[in-house]
C-alpha cells in the first residue's frame, strides 16, 4: 500500500463527506419546500432567496443550542449512540459508484472503493444502523425512548429481511456483488428506447426494496419509532442540540444513501444519454445520477406528504405477511428464469 | 503494516472479550461482544475471507446481537448481583480456565508450523467460489439447515408467544 | 441428483414434510388436532421406515460424500423412527391433558427425529453438527413446552445453556481436527490418519493456486512430529461435546434436572433417541475417522465408562422422585454402553446397538407408566405415590414390574441379554476390571429398582391416594407394545441381534 | 507477515475467555453471550485454517456455524423470556433448580 493511494482515498472521502453533508442539509430544505407546496404553503422563504440559506441557519441554531445530558442516562452509551447512527449512515457511501470508472493518476475518482462484496457491505453497514437507535432509546432511561428504541429495532430487523431478499434478485441478474458491475450490467437498451434497467425485470424486487428501505430509514408512513402522538419523539426524546441534530443528519443521510442504492441497483446508476464535448461527457453521468437520486428523494417527500402513519401491528403484519413472501416469491421467480435462461 | 493491523485487531478482540467479562450490566457486555465480532470481521478480511467477514457483520453483529440487545431492553435487565455461588464458581473455575487457556494456547502455538504465515492478498476472497462450492459439494447441509431454521421459528413462537 | 442421493435423503425428507403438515394442524380444533396429528405422524413415520428399508438395495456415499448409506445408519434410523412412533402415540392424551401446543409438539418431535437420522448417516462432521443441532434445538423446545410450569422452562434453560456450551467444545474439536487433517469428511480424515496423506481432495483445491501443493507438503511435514498432541486435543474436545449428549460423567449434571422438569413423554424420548443418536455419531466418528488413534481414546473411554456407571448408580440410590431416579438410571445405562464401546471391537458395537434397542423399549415403557401415574400436572412422581400400586391397579404395576426387571437385567427380559452381550464383549477384549465393576454396578442398581417394586407390592397405599384412572388408549397401546417387545427380545434376542451384528460389521475394523 | 499460529492462539484465548464468562457470569443473557463468544473463537480458527490449506471448506463451515448460532439465539432467547415470565429474574443463582 503506497502513500499516494492513501492520500487520494482520504481526499475522496473528504470530498464525498463534505458534498454529502451539504446535500443532506439541502434535502431538509427540499423536503420543507415540497411538503409546503403540497399543502399550499410557502415553506421557508425568509433566510436568503427562496429560503436557500435556511439550512445554514438551522445548523447554526443547532450547534449553538445548549447540550443537555439528562441525569440518570447511561452516559457513555448515551453519548456514543448518535455518533454510531451517523457513522453507519455515512459508511454506505464508501462503495457507491457515482459515475463510470474515470481514472486520474491511476485512481478511480468517482467511487471511493470498488469492493467485490459491495452489496454485502451495504447490507452489513445498514444492519449496524439499528444500534444507534436502539442504544439511544435504551440509554436515555426514559420510557418513551425505550419504547421507541424497541419499536425501531423490531421494525428494522423485520424489514431488513425483505430488503436483503429483494436485492438478491438483482444479484441473480448480475452475477456479482460489486456495485460497479451491477451498473455496467444495466448499460444498453431494448430496441434502442427502453433502457436495460433492472427495474423492468425486477419491478417486484424494486417495490419490496423501496418499501423496506422507507421502513429502514424510519420515514413516514413507517415512522413509528418517533411517532410524536404516542411516544413524544421516540428514541431521541431526551436528546437536544447537536446530538439531536446528529440523529436528524443520520436520518437524511440514510434517505440519500437508500436513494443512491436504489438508483444503482434498479435505475442504471449513472447511465443516461451522453453527448457533447469530452468535459461534458465526463460530467453528464454524474448529472444523471444526481437527477435520479433527486427523483427518489422527491418520492420520499411525496409519500410523506400523502400517506398517514401505520399502526404498529399493521406495520409488522405488512412486513412479515406481505413484503417478505413477496420478496421471496420474486427471488424464486428470478432464479427460476435465470436457471431456464442459462440452464445447463 | 499488516502486522500492526493484526495486533491492533487482536488486541481489540481480546480487550472487548475481557470487557464482556468485567462489565456488570448485560448491555455493556453485549456491546463488548459486538466489538469482538467487528474485530474478528476485520481479521477475516486479512485472512482473505471477504464473504465471511461481511456475513459476520450482517448475521452476527447485525441480527443475532440485535436480538440480544432487544431482549435485554425488553426484560429491562439490571446490573447483575454477586451471590455466594458465584464466589464458589470463581474459586473452582478460575484454575480450570487458566489450565484450559494454557493448554490450548501452548498446544496450538507449538504444533502449527511456524513458517506458515499469513500474507495479505495471498488467498484473495472468492465469494463466487464459495457459492459454487456450497451449492455443489455442500448441497445437503445447505438444504438441511432450513429444517434447523424452521425448528427455531417454531420454537420461538411456541415458547415466547402470548397466552391465547 | 442420483438414485443413491434420493434414497439417502428420502426418510429425512418424508419426516420433514410430515412435520410441516403437523405444524399446520395448529389451525384445526384442539379436540381433533391430537388424534389427527398422531395419525399423521404415525403415517409419516411408517412411510419413513419404509424408505429406510427401501435403502437396503443401495450403499455408498451420497451427496458428494456427505451422507452415508449403510446398514449402521439404517439400524439407528429405524430405532429413532420406532421411538418417535411410541412417544408420539403415548403423548396423544398427555398433550390434551396438559394443554400443550399439539401441532407444534408433533412437528418438533418429527424434526428432532429427522435431525437424529441425519446424525446417524452423516459422513461429514458438518452434517453431524447440523443434525446434532436440529435434534438438540428441538429437544430444548420440547423440554420447555409446558410454559406455565416454572420447572419446565427452567430445565429447558439448563439443558439449552449447557447443551450449547458443550456444542462449542465439540466445534472447537472439529476445528482442530480440520487443522490436523484438512478435511471434515470422516472418510477423508480416516485416509489421512492412516495413510499420512493430506486429505484435501483434489476437487477442493482452487486450481489457480500454485501454493497449494507446497502447503499440503508443509502441513504434512510440519505435523509428523507433533500431530499426536493436536489430535489428542481434538479428540478430547469432541469427546466432551458428545459425552454431554450421552450424559456421561462428568457431564451428566443436567440430566436429572432436565428429565424431572421435562414433560414425561419428552423425557422418555430424551433418554432414548437423542442418546442413541449421540452414540451413533460417537461410534462413527471414533471408529471410522479416529480409529488410528484408538490407543489414545480407549483410556479416556475406560475411565468415563467406570465413572458414569458408578456415579449414575450411586446417585440413583438416594432418589425419591421417580423421574429423577430414571434419569440417574439412564446415566448408569449409558455407562454400561460405554463399557462395550471401550472394547472397540465389532462385538462391543453389536452389544451397544442391541442394548440401545432393548433399552429404548423398557425405558419408554417405564416413563409412560410414570407419566400416567403422575396424573394431571405431573404431581404424583414421588416414590410414596407408588405405595400399594400393585393393589390399586394391578395391570399398571405388573407392566412397570416388567420394565424394572428388565432395567435390572433379570433373565427373560431384554435387559438381561443386553448386559450379557456387553460384558461378554468387554471380557473378550480383556477388560477384566471394567467388567467386574460393571457387574458390581448392576448389583447396586438392583437395589433401587427393587425399591419401586417393594413400594408397589409391599406397602399400604396412603389413604388419601386417589385410585389411578384407566390408561388412555394411545398410552395403553404403547405400554403393551413396549412390554411385549421387552419380553420378546428377552426370550428370543436373535432377530435384533442379527440386525445389530449386520450393522456393526459394516464399520471398519480397527 | 503474521504467523498463522498467532491467529490460532488468539482463537484459543477468546475461547477460554468465553469459557470463563460461562463460569463466572451470573446473568442468563451474558451467560449465553459467552457461548456466542466461544463460537466466534472457533470460527476464527476455521477461517485461519481455511487460509492455511488455501481451501474454502473452513469458510463454509463458518457459514453453517453462523446459521446455527442464529437459530440457537432465537430459541435460547425465547427460553430465557419464558423463564423470566415464570421467575421475574435473570440471575442464575436465583433460579433454584438451575444448579450450574
Amino acid at each position: 500500500m503506497d502513500l499516494p493511494f492513501l492520500l487520494y482515498t482520504l481526499l475522496k472521502i473528504v470530498v464525498v463527506v463534505f458534498a454529502l453533508l451539504t446535500a443532506v442539509a439541502y434535502t431538509v430544505w427540499f423536503e420543507r419546500k415540497v411538503v409546503a407546496h403540497m399543502q399550499s404553503r410557502w415553506g421557508p422563504t425568509r433566510v436568503g432567496p427562496y429560503g436557500l440559506l435556511q439550512p445554514l441557519a438551522d445548523v447554526i441554531k443547532l450547534i449553538t443550542k445548549e447540550d443537555i445530558t439528562p441525569s440518570g442516562v447511561f452516559r457513555l452509551v448515551y453519548l456514543a449512540a448518535p455518533c454510531l447512527a451517523v457513522i453507519t449512515a455515512l459508511l454506505v457511501f464508501a462503495v457507491i459508484p457515482f459515475g463510470p470508472r474515470t481514472e486520474m493518476g491511476g485512481i478511480d475518482i468517482f467511487q471511493i472503493t470498488d469492493l467485490d462484496i459491495g452489496l454485502l457491505f451495504i447490507l452489513s453497514v445498514s444492519s449496524m444502523g439499528v444500534y444507534g437507535i436502539a442504544l439511544a432509546g435504551w440509554s436515555s432511561n426514559s420510557k418513551y425512548s425505550l419504547l421507541g428504541g424497541l419499536r425501531s429495532s423490531a421494525q428494522m430487523i423485520s424489514y431488513e429481511l425483505a430488503m436483503g431478499l429483494s436485492i438478491v434478485g438483482v444479484v441473480l441478474l448480475t452475477g456479482s456483488l460489486s456495485l460497479r458491475q451491477v451498473v455496467d450490467n444495466q448499460s444498453g437498451s431494448w430496441w434502442g428506447i427502453i433502457p436495460h434497467w433492472n427495474v423492468i425485470p425486477q419491478f417486484i424486487g424494486f417495490f419490496c426494496y423501496f418499501v423496506s428501505a422507507i421502513a429502514e430509514t424510519n420515514r413516514l408512513p413507517f415512522d413509528l419509532p418517533e411517532a410524536e402522538t404516542e411516544l413524544v419523539a421516540g428514541y431521541h426524546t431526551e436528546y437536544s442540540s447537536m446530538r439531536f441534530a446528529m440523529f436528524f443528519l443520520a436520518e437524511y443521510t440514510n434517505m440519500t444513501a437508500v436513494s443512491c442504492v436504489a438508483t444503482v441497483l434498479y435505475f442504471g446508476g449513472w447511465s443516461g444519454p451522453v453527448f457533447g464535448p469530452e468535459a461534458l461527457q465526463t460530467v453528464l453521468p454524474l448529472l444523471w445520477f444526481f437527477l435520479k437520486v433527486l427523483a427518489f428523494l422527491f418520492v420520499y417527500v411525496w409519500i410523506r406528504g400523502t400517506l398517514p402513519r401505520f399502526r404498529y401491528d399493521q406495520l409488522m403484519a405488512f412486513g412479515w405477511k406481505f413484503l417478505l413472501p413477496l420478496a421471496l416469491a420474486n427471488m424464486v421467480l428470478t432464479s427460476f428464469v435465470q436457471a431456464v435462461r442459462y440452464g445447463g | 503494516m499488516y502486522e500492526i493491523l493484526f495486533f491492533v485487531f487482536a488486541a481489540a478482540a481480546v480487550g472487548f472479550a475481557i470487557n464482556l467479562l468485567v462489565q456488570r450490566h448485560p448491555i455493556y457486555s453485549a456491546i463488548s461482544l459486538i466489538g469482538v465480532m467487528a474485530s474478528l470481521a476485520s481479521l477475516y478480511l486479512m485472512l482473505g475471507a471477504e464473504f465471511i467477514a461481511a456475513v459476520q457483520v450482517i448475521v452476527y453483529a447485525g441480527a443475532i446481537m440485535v436480538l440480544f440487545v432487544f431482549v435485554i431492553m425488553l426484560l429491562n435487565a439490571g446490573v447483575e448481583e454477586r451471590t455466594n455461588r458465584s464466589r464458589m464458581a470463581k474459586q473452582l473455575g478460575a484454575p480450570l480456565v487458566v489450565l484450559l487457556l494454557g493448554l490450548l494456547t501452548s498446544l496450538v502455538y507449538r504444533n502449527f508450523p511456524p513458517d506458515a504465515a499469513v500474507r495479505f492478498g495471498d488467498f484473495p476472497g472468492q465469494t463466487a467460489d464459495i457459492g459454487r462450492r456450497l451449492y455443489i459439494y455442500y448441497m445437503l447441509p445447505f438444504e438441511v439447515v432450513s429444517i434447523l431454521i424452521l425448528v427455531a421459528i417454531v420454537g420461538a413462537v411456541v415458547l415466547a408467544k402470548k397466552e391465547t | 441428483m442420483t438414485a443413491l442421493d434420493l434414497a439417502a435423503i428420502l426418510p429425512i425428507a418424508i419426516l420433514t414434510i410430515t412435520a410441516i403438515i403437523c405444524m399446520m394442524m395448529g389451525t384445526v380444533r384442539r379436540e381433533t388436532a391430537a388424534s389427527l396429528c398422531s395419525t399423521i405422524s404415525l403415517t409419516g413415520l411408517a412411510a419413513a421406515s419404509a424408505a429406510v428399508i427401501y435403502q437396503r438395495s443401495y450403499s455408498g456415499l451420497a451427496f458428494v460424500d456427505t451422507l452415508s448409506v449403510d446398514p449402521f445408519a439404517r439400524y439407528f434410523q429405524l430405532l429413532f423412527l420406532v421411538v418417535a412412533a411410541l412417544v408420539g402415540l403415548a403423548s396423544r392424551e398427555y398433550l390434551w391433558r396438559e394443554g400443550m401446543a399439539i401441532g407444534e409438539y408433533y412437528a418438533l418431535m418429527l424434526f428432532a427425529t429427522a435431525g437424529m437420522c441425519l446424525m446417524a448417516a452423516a459422513n461429514d462432521l458438518m452434517v453431524i453438527f447440523i443434525g446434532l443441532e436440529i435434534s438438540s434445538l428441538s429437544s430444548y423446545i420440547l423440554v420447555g413446552m409446558r410454559r406455565n410450569d416454572a420447572a419446565s422452562s427452567e430445565s429447558a434453560l439448563k439443558y439449552f445453556l449447557l447443551g450449547s456450551f458443550a456444542t462449542a467444545f465439540f466445534l472447537y474439536g472439529v476445528a482442530l481436527l480440520f487443522g490436523v487433517s484438512g478435511s471434515t469428511k470422516l472418510t477423508a480424515i480416516r485416509a489421512f490418519l492412516y495413510g499420512g496423506q493430506n486429505a484435501i481432495p483434489a476437487s477442493a483445491a482452487l486450481g489457480k493456486n500454485p501454493v497449494l501443493e507446497t502447503v499440503a507438503m508443509q502441513s504434512q511435514f510440519g505435523f509428523t512430529g507433533s500431530m499426536d498432541l493436536l489430535l489428542g486435543a481434538a479428540i478430547a474436545l469432541i469427546f466432551v461435546g458428545l459425552a454431554f449428549k450421552i450424559s456421561a460423567v462428568p457431564f451428566q449434571a443436567w440430566t436429572p434436572d432436565v428429565y424431572q422438569g421435562a414433560p414425561a413423554p419428552v423425557a422418555a424420548m430424551l433418554s432414548t433417541a437423542p442418546k442413541a443418536a449421540a452414540f451413533a455419531a460417537f461410534i462413527r466418528i471414533f471408529m471410522v475417522s479416529l480409529g488410528a488413534s484408538a490407543a489414545q481414546w480407549s483410556h479416556l473411554l475406560w475411565a468415563t465408562a467406570l465413572l458414569t456407571m458408578t456415579v449414575g448408580n450411586l446417585a440413583a440410590l438416594w432418589q425419591s422422585n421417580l423421574k429423577r431416579l430414571l434419569a440417574y438410571s439412564s446415566i448408569a445405562h449409558a455407562g454400561y454402553m460405554l463399557v462395550a464401546f471401550t472394547s472397540c471391537s465389532t462385538d462391543g458395537i453389536t452389544a451397544i446397538l442391541f442394548y440401545l434397542a432393548g433399552y429404548a423399549f423398557m425405558n419408554i415403557g417405564a416413563f409412560i407408566v410414570v407419566t400416567h401415574v403422575a396424573g394431571p400436572g405431573e404431581r404424583l412422581t414421588e416414590l410414596d405415590d407408588y405405595a400399594g400400586l400393585g393393589f390399586r391397579s394391578p395391570a399398571l404395576a405388573a407392566l412397570l414390574t416388567i420394565f424394572m426387571l428388565s432395567l435390572i437385567g433379570i433373565p427373560l427380559t431384554a435387559g438381561f441379554f443386553g448386559k450379557f452381550y456387553i460384558f461378554r464383549a468387554a471380557l473378550d477384549s480383556g477388560l477384566l476390571w471394567l467388567t467386574i465393576f460393571g457387574v458390581l454396578n448392576s448389583a447396586i442398581a438392583a437395589y433401587y429398582y427393587l425399591q419401586i417394586l417393594v413400594a408397589m407390592y409391599m406397602k399400604q397405599p396412603i389413604d388419601s391416594a386417589a385410585p389411578v384412572a384407566d390408561m388412555p388408549a394411545g398410552a395403553r397401546t404403547v405400554v403393551t407394545v413396549c412390554a411385549a417387545a421387552t419380553l420378546l427380545i428377552g426370550i428370543q434376542p436373535s432377530a435384533v441381534l442379527r440386525m445389530a451384528e449386520y450393522a456393526a460389521q459394516w464399520l471398519p475394523q480397527l | 507477515m503474521v504467523p498463522l499460529s498467532y491467529y490460532l492462539v488468539l482463537s484459543a484465548i477468546l475461547f477460554s475467555l468465553g469459557v470463563a464468562g460461562f463460569i463466572f457470569k451470573r446473568n442468563l443473557v451474558t451467560l449465553f453471550m459467552s457461548v456466542e463468544l466461544m463460537l466466534n473463537a472457533v470460527n476464527l480458527s476455521f477461517v485461519a485454517l481455511s487460509y492455511y490449506f488455501r481451501q474454502l471448506d473452513g469458510q463454509i463451515f463458518v457459514f453453517f456455524v453462523m446459521v446455527v448460532a442464529a437459530a440457537e439465539a432465537a430459541v435460547g432467547l425465547a427460553i430465557i423470556i419464558s423463564v423470566f415470565r415464570n421467575r421475574q429474574t435473570l440471575n442464575v443463582d436465583e433460579i433454584s433448580r438451575l444448579k450450574l
